[in-house]
């Protein structure tokens, strides 16, 4: 086997050679990284330029001190983040920009929000995602966000039970299943909707609530983008509406008066569908949007017993109605922001292609007077681990 | 660089002369082996012993005992043996007694026609193995394996009388393959042990033990063990080959042997399987393997190896199946273990950071922090102290030995650490090499070796540097051969009906055929419907 | 960087040529030689900077060009 | 006399074949950005136009059993002529060859060290080739036997872990783009892959049962098409719109999986996968394009040329190619056309021109 020493010969030399003479290319040590874990974009107030904002973790704080308890972000060398900020024309060139502030290489893959101020938004987004699409160290699966106000000041909130600011809004993402209030969206289904000629972009909005050192962070309602630009926004309630179209509820609650009194019932959402068909009648185009709904008693402040099948009859009505309500809402502000967030169409695209290319060039004022049926199928399947509530039993 | 280049012209005109040489000699030294077999004994009883002293010169444990033998005529002999080499009970009770005491010779015998040498083998000696023979080399040779030689006055032929016998290890527990279940006994140094406790496995006539002298000089035994009708003719005709052309003076090991015999000398891959268990060889020859006994070792070759042979041990076949291919599964991860954690930490801290997952990477990066080092300097400095802890622990008497252990825990494991010399996932990597390192011993010399060309690979071009090894090591691996039969068999070339005994352990009942790959003469092992089961309710009825 | 274009040369070329005279391969080393050169010059005129026309350019151009069957 | 004296089952063929075609599933990045959500159209459609070609070649290899391509062209041809077009073919397998290094380089710097020089990527690449193909088309073949089940294994498990990601409705509506954009994809893609097995003329000569060629390379091919179209299928459905845009699909296809926070990340099982199937695809050119030179100069051995030729390759692949752009841009309008010349016009040209000259039986007679 004289080809088998040969060939180690060779390797060696190989291995020698590129070794000694062209050192090691794409070597980062661990310790060299500046690891973003967010990144806020903001429309400078004084000069309308681009100003970036990344959050660097300090590895080095990472393990020592509390969980950032009362640290309130500045307080001395406790925090472990850093927030550094940039202002220039370009995404790329502003990001660049931070080598000269950050003796650490900016690291991008595990960058988990992406958040943009209000002005900036309001002036379209298009020109700042191209990075994060086309960098091969961004991903497509970060949270994209709207700040209510201005982003650096999100990534400045030091969350109460995480270290990191951005950690704590990627989690915080990560639990609105629970209510299916907020449109959770990553950077990928942002694209795919601004990709489409009319569907419009959604994005949660962040803010800051309550006053001074008692303000929390809160993700509530739904920015909506025109094109690229963000034009209007949507309640929470009316984000619901929109969830239960696009088939994206999870869970959460929905209440209902209590059928035989006063009270208030809450009623748990465990499993729902959500389908948005189109129909074009004598070339007139509507959309059903049919929504089926299966959901559990959660609570009741009432002691009507409840278990009993008519009582279970009028909870399922009253269910459907609140449905109905909440997804007509939605659809009234979005046909008022000539907005097409429930992406009907795409439907007609996909399903009407002939009618469509006449459709498309007028889709706004189509979409506005769009005839829209809805559908809503609910079901009550179970009480909990109580039948009636447990008070003193009614007489009848 | 040059002068490596001169040594190595001098190395090869060195080798030049030297075959030429051997060429020269081997035909000087064939003349001279006849001329010296040309030697033989003469008639009288004093050249003869004459001779014996000059060609055995003056050891101190030859012994020549001269005495006379009592026949009716008396005639004088003389009996040549090594002492430490024969039994002297043989020796003394039916050697010397019966000849010069209790002459069983009467008239009739006396008269027959037969010369006195034959006529000593025939009655008066108690020995089981008694050969004639007139050559003074192959005299002296017997002798120097412990056989006695016994000279007659007047007779020019001698008699060999087998009394090999010494002092040798006891039958143990094998060191290096230690089981829970199944047999205990391992191979002793002594040849003949050794075949005898293959023989006590296989009480089969096709079990055929060919014996060879292999070694100038040492003049070792060797004995091939296949079974006929089950290995393949040309893989014994190619042993033959191989093992006549080792034209060495010593063979002191079985390790010897493997290195003349080997084919793949450069390959880190040994193609030489060895073991210390009868049961294994004895697993082995059944499927159509032969075994290379040598004597003096306890470690018996077994040709052809396959690199499953690796991840298999005998155990695996004594419990039953479904634990047996769990385990089998975790010894192929651990070697994959023991050649890549390193090298993959390596690659994932200095190239791939995106690869680790958040969490971790905050917890890696905030134990990496501080440490002076680079990740690949870390783990090839990590992997050497370890060599070298391992090496300390292994030469060591026992005691010491885990002293050295528990300092190097210490000084690694802990104070490194806290010192900020090196991360502590460093650390936890080199350890769980470690432990992955030994599961499988039989490639713990390989992975080494490995390890430390996937940690470079990794270190300079990251995971397609890691990808480039693997598929070279794959490509080495499919290109290399055993004795005719693909070292990575039954994967590549793929055999599906092989792989009942690979990555999984198939019910012994499931087994009927041979590995095709051995190049099995007799593929069918054993019945087909061998499957056990409950008797059937017509036979329960009718008991 | 020509120092390394060269030795990487030099080293293919002790790489075959000694086991194909050993072999008395002629014919072999004739066909290794042609092409052994061809490779160095295209390499040595690369490293130095010279621009050679690109084939697959030259295809575009034939199809685009000079056929006019490309897909456009 | 053989050159190469290896043996190959046809087992062993077929997952030479598989790997082959299935290797295609990153080339055929190029074909999206032309027929967008249609693209598994035009795979399905390009494999069975490829299958068909196929029997062409089978057929031609049956007439002439034991004999690779270059001794089949100087049957039919002639010596001169046939030469000419041997060379024509040696000169394809060698630009092929190269245009796979550049593509492996390529998809290396773009994915995994953007900062490495892409000789380096393509020296270590083409000396594992070389490494292959000097021990022959055995060892390569038995490889390819456990480098087929991993990519697909692979394309298998991502897509059942993006069902969660995938939207049914991209594939919708169905056929919007031109006929014409559908036909340039389904071309684009048979010129990738399905019709380069024609490299395998050069190995059916190693089958150990000549005149079987056909069963394992039709089987392989629709096995690994459909592996293809199930992977195409997957990107299609996950990134919908974003498909035809991204360098990638299957790589940005698996980057968004994420199970559970833990089972995420996991692009680099398809970047390990697809150096393998890359390495199977460059190892059959690097042989085939050595294999046939060695042929038409009559050497005794092709093994010196290993070295060379991948060294030719690489510096071929450097001059070819100075972007990715320009790449791509000869794949999608450029490069189909002239290969019609070499996969389609030749091969038919050979079958007809040897049934013509009646040629099997006058061979046989000699």
């Amino acid at each position: 086997m004289k080809s088998v020493k040969k060939v180690v010969a060779l390797m060696t030399t190989i291995l020698i050679l590129s070794l000694g003479t062209t050192g090691c290319w794409n070597r980062r040590e661990l310790p060299s990284l500046g690891i973003v874990m967010g990144v806020g974009l903001d429309k400078s107030e004084d000069s309308g330029k681009l100003e970036v904002t990344a959050q660097l973790i300090k590895t080095s704080e990472l393990n020592s001190g509390g969980t950032g308890e009362g640290g309130g972000g500045g307080s001395g060398g406790s925090s472990a983040y850093w927030n550094l900020q940039n202002t220039g024309e370009s995404m790329f060139a502003t990001i660049r920009g931070f080598t000269h502030k950050s003796s650490r290489k900016l690291y991008w893959p595990h960058n988990q929000v992406i958040i943009f101020g209000r002005s900036l938004a309001e002036n379209g987004v298009q020109e700042y995602l191209d990075f994060f699409v086309r960098d091969q160290e961004t991903r497509l699966e970060v949270y994209m966000l709207v700040a209510q106000d201005k982003a650096s000041d999100i990534l400045d909130f030091q969350p109460k039970l995480e270290k990191i600011p951005a950690v704590g809004i990627s989690e915080l993402m990560e639990s609105q299943d629970a209510n299916s209030q907020t449109c959770v969206t990553q950077l990928n289904e942002f694209v795919t909707r601004l990709m489409s000629p009319t569907t419009a972009p959604i994005a949660p909005i962040i803010k800051i609530e309550g006053p001074g050192a008692k303000s929390e962070l809160s993700v509530e309602g739904t920015a909506v983008f025109k094109k690229d630009k963000l034009i209007g926004q949507l309640t929470k309630e009316e984000t619901r509406g929109l969830l239960w179209a696009i088939n994206k509820v999870k869970s959460g609650i929905i209440d209902v008066k209590c059928p035989d009194c006063a009270g208030t019932v809450s009623l748990e959402i465990i499993r729902s569908k959500g389908k948005i068909t189109s129909q074009i009648i004598d070339s007139k185009p509507s959309i059903t949007i049919e929504i089926e709904e299966e959901g559990n008693i959660a609570d009741q402040s009432c002691d009507a017993n409840l278990v009993a099948p008519d009582a279970t009859e009028k909870l399922t009505k009253q269910a459907e109605k609140a449905i109905l309500d909440e997804v007509e809402s939605a659809l009234k502000k979005s046909q008022k922001l000539k907005a097409d967030i429930f992406g009907f169409g795409d439907v007609f695209h996909q399903r009407h292609l002939k009618e469509w290319t006449q459709m498309k060039d007028d889709w706004d004022e189509i979409y506005s007077n769009l005839e829209v049926e809805i559908t809503v199928q609910a079901k009550i399947r179970r009480s909990g681990t109580i039948g009636r509530p447990a008070t003193p039993e009614k007489e009848q | 660089m040059l002068s490596y280049l001169l040594s190595r012209l001098k190395y090869l005109k060195l080798l030049g002369q030297n075959y030429k040489l051997s060429q020269s000699n081997s035909t000087a030294s064939k003349d001279k082996d006849e001329k010296s077999t040309t030697s033989y004994l003469s008639a009288s009883l004093k050249n003869n012993l004459n001779l014996f002293k000059e060609s055995l010169g003056n050891n101190y444990d030859v012994v020549i005992r001269e005495f006379t033998i009592n026949m009716p005529k008396q005639v004088d002999g003389a009996l040549i043996y090594l002492t430490g080499m024969t039994d002297s009970k043989i020796v003394n009770d039916s050697i010397l007694k019966p000849l010069m005491f209790e002459s069983q010779l009467d008239k009739t015998t006396l008269t027959s026609k037969l010369d006195t040498i034959e006529m000593i083998r025939t009655t008066m000696l108690s020995v089981g193995e008694v050969s004639k023979s007139n050559s003074i080399n192959d005299l002296v040779d017997n002798c120097m394996a412990g056989t006695s030689i016994l000279l007659v006055d007047g007779c020019t032929e001698a008699l060999l009388i087998m009394t090999a016998d010494w002092k040798a290890r006891s039958v143990d527990e094998p060191k290096t393959e230690s089981v829970v279940r199944g047999s205990r006994e391992g191979f002793i140094e002594n040849l003949l042990t050794n075949t005898t406790l293959l023989r006590r496995k296989i009480k089969n006539p096709d079990l055929v033990l060919e014996s060879m002298k292999i070694g100038q000089r040492t003049k070792t035994n060797v004995c091939i063990a296949y079974i006929k009708g089950l290995a393949n003719p040309s893989l014994i005709d190619e042993i033959k080959r191989r093992l006549n052309n080792i034209h060495t003076d010593s063979i002191l090991e079985s390790g010897y042997i493997e290195q003349f015999i080997e084919d793949a000398p450069f390959s880190i891959f040994a193609t030489v399987g060895n073991t210390e268990k009868p049961d294994s060889v004895a697993a082995k020859i059944l499927e159509g393997r032969a075994a290379i006994f040598v004597d003096g070792t306890p470690f018996v070759l077994t040709v052809p190896l396959l690199l499953v042979e690796n991840f298999q041990t005998s155990e695996d076949y004594y419990s039953r199946p479904y634990f047996v291919s769990f385990i089998r599964l975790i010894r192929f991860m651990a070697y994959l273990i023991s050649i890549l954690a390193p090298a993959t930490y390596v690659a994932l801290t200095t190239f791939h950071q995106e690869l680790i997952p958040t969490p971790l990477l905050f917890s890696m990066a905030s134990a990496q922090e501080g440490v002076p080092f680079p990740a690949i300097a870390e783990a090839i400095g990590m992997g050497v102290i370890f060599e070298i802890l391992r090496e300390a622990g292994v030469r060591l008497p026992r005691p010491v030995g885990q002293a050295v252990s528990i300092v190097g825990a210490l000084v690694i494991g802990q104070s490194a650490v806290t010192a900020g010399l090196i991360g502590a996932p460093m650390v936890i990597v080199v350890a769980l090499t470690a432990v992955a390192s030994f599961v499988v011993p039989a490639q713990t010399d390989s992975g080494g070796v490995l390890r430390i060309v996937f940690v470079a690979l990794a270190g300079f071009s990251g995971g397609f540097g890691i990808m480039i090894g693997l598929i070279g090591l794959f490509i080495h691996l499919t290109s290399l051969r055993s004795f005719g039969t693909p070292f990575l068999s039954p994967i590549a070339p793929l055999s599906v009906a092989d792989l009942k005994d690979t990555f999984i352990r198939a019910p012994l009942w499931a087994m009927i055929t041979r590995p095709s790959f051995i190049g099995s003469q007799d593929p069918k092992r054993k019945d087909f419907r061998l499957k056990p089961s409950p008797p059937s309710e017509k036979e329960s009825q009718s008991e | 960087m020509l120092l390394l274009l060269i030795s990487a040369f030099l080293g293919v070329a002790l790489y075959e040529v000694p086991s194909l005279i050993r072999n008395k391969y002629w014919r072999e080393l004739v066909v290794f030689s042609v092409f052994f050169s061809f490779t160095f010059m295209l390499a040595l005129l690369q490293t130095l900077g010279f621009q050679i026309p690109s084939p697959a350019i030259g295809v575009d151009y034939l199809v685009e060009d000079i056929l006019h069957i490309n897909y456009r | 006399m053989r050159l190469e004296k290896g043996v190959i089952s046809s087992l062993q063929l077929f997952f030479l074949v598989n790997c082959f075609i299935q290797g295609a599933l990153l080339p055929l990045t190029f074909a999206y950005p032309i027929s967008k959500h249609d693209t598994w159209l035009a795979v399905i459609a390009a494999m069975i136009i490829g299958s068909v070609i196929a029997l062409v070649y089978i057929s031609l290899a049956n007439l002439f059993p034991g004999k690779n391509f270059v001794q089949i062209n100087d049957l039919i041809y002639g010596p001169y002529l046939g030469k000419f077009i041997s060379s024509q073919y040696s000169l394809f397998f060698l630009i092929t060859l190269s245009g796979y290094l550049w593509f492996i380089g390529d998809f290396v710097l773009t994915f995994i060290m953007p900062e490495t020089p892409m000789s380096f990527i393509m020296i270590m690449f083409a000396f594992v080739c070389a490494w292959a193909v000097r021990q022959g088309i055995e060892v390569i073949a038995r490889m390819s036997v456990v480098f087929a089940f991993i990519p697909a294994i692979i394309v298998f498990i991502t897509s059942a872990m993006l069902l969660k990601e995938m939207k049914f409705t991209n594939f919708l509506p169905v056929l919007e783009i031109p006929i014409r954009d559908l036909i340039q994809s389904t071309h684009i893609i048979t010129h990738i892959s399905f019709s380069q097995v024609l490299v395998f003329l050069m190995i059916i000569p190693s089958l150990n049962e000549q005149r079987r060629a056909k069963k394992p390379i039709l089987l392989g091919m629709i096995s690994a098409g459909l592996i293809l179209v199930i992977g195409t299928l997957r990107n299609i459905a996950t990134l919908g719109p974003l498909s035809p845009v991204v360098t990638s699909p299957s790589m940005e296809a698996v980057r968004l999986i994420d199970i559970g926070k833990i089972l995420t990340r996991l692009e680099i099982f398809v970047a390990m996968a697809q150096i393998l199937l890359l390495f199977t695809i460059s190892c059959i050119f690097y042989y085939a394009a050595v294999l046939s030179i060695a042929q038409m100069t009559k050497l005794r051995t092709y093994q010196p040329l290993v070295v060379i030729i991948g060294v030719l390759s690489i510096v071929l692949a450097l001059i070819s190619y100075q972007s990715r752009m320009q790449l791509s841009y000869s794949i999608m309008y450029n490069t189909p056309i002239i290969s019609l010349h070499f996969y389609l016009v030749l091969p038919f040209m050979s079958l007809i021109v040897a049934k013509l000259r009646k040629l099997p039986q006058n061979n046989g007679r000699n």
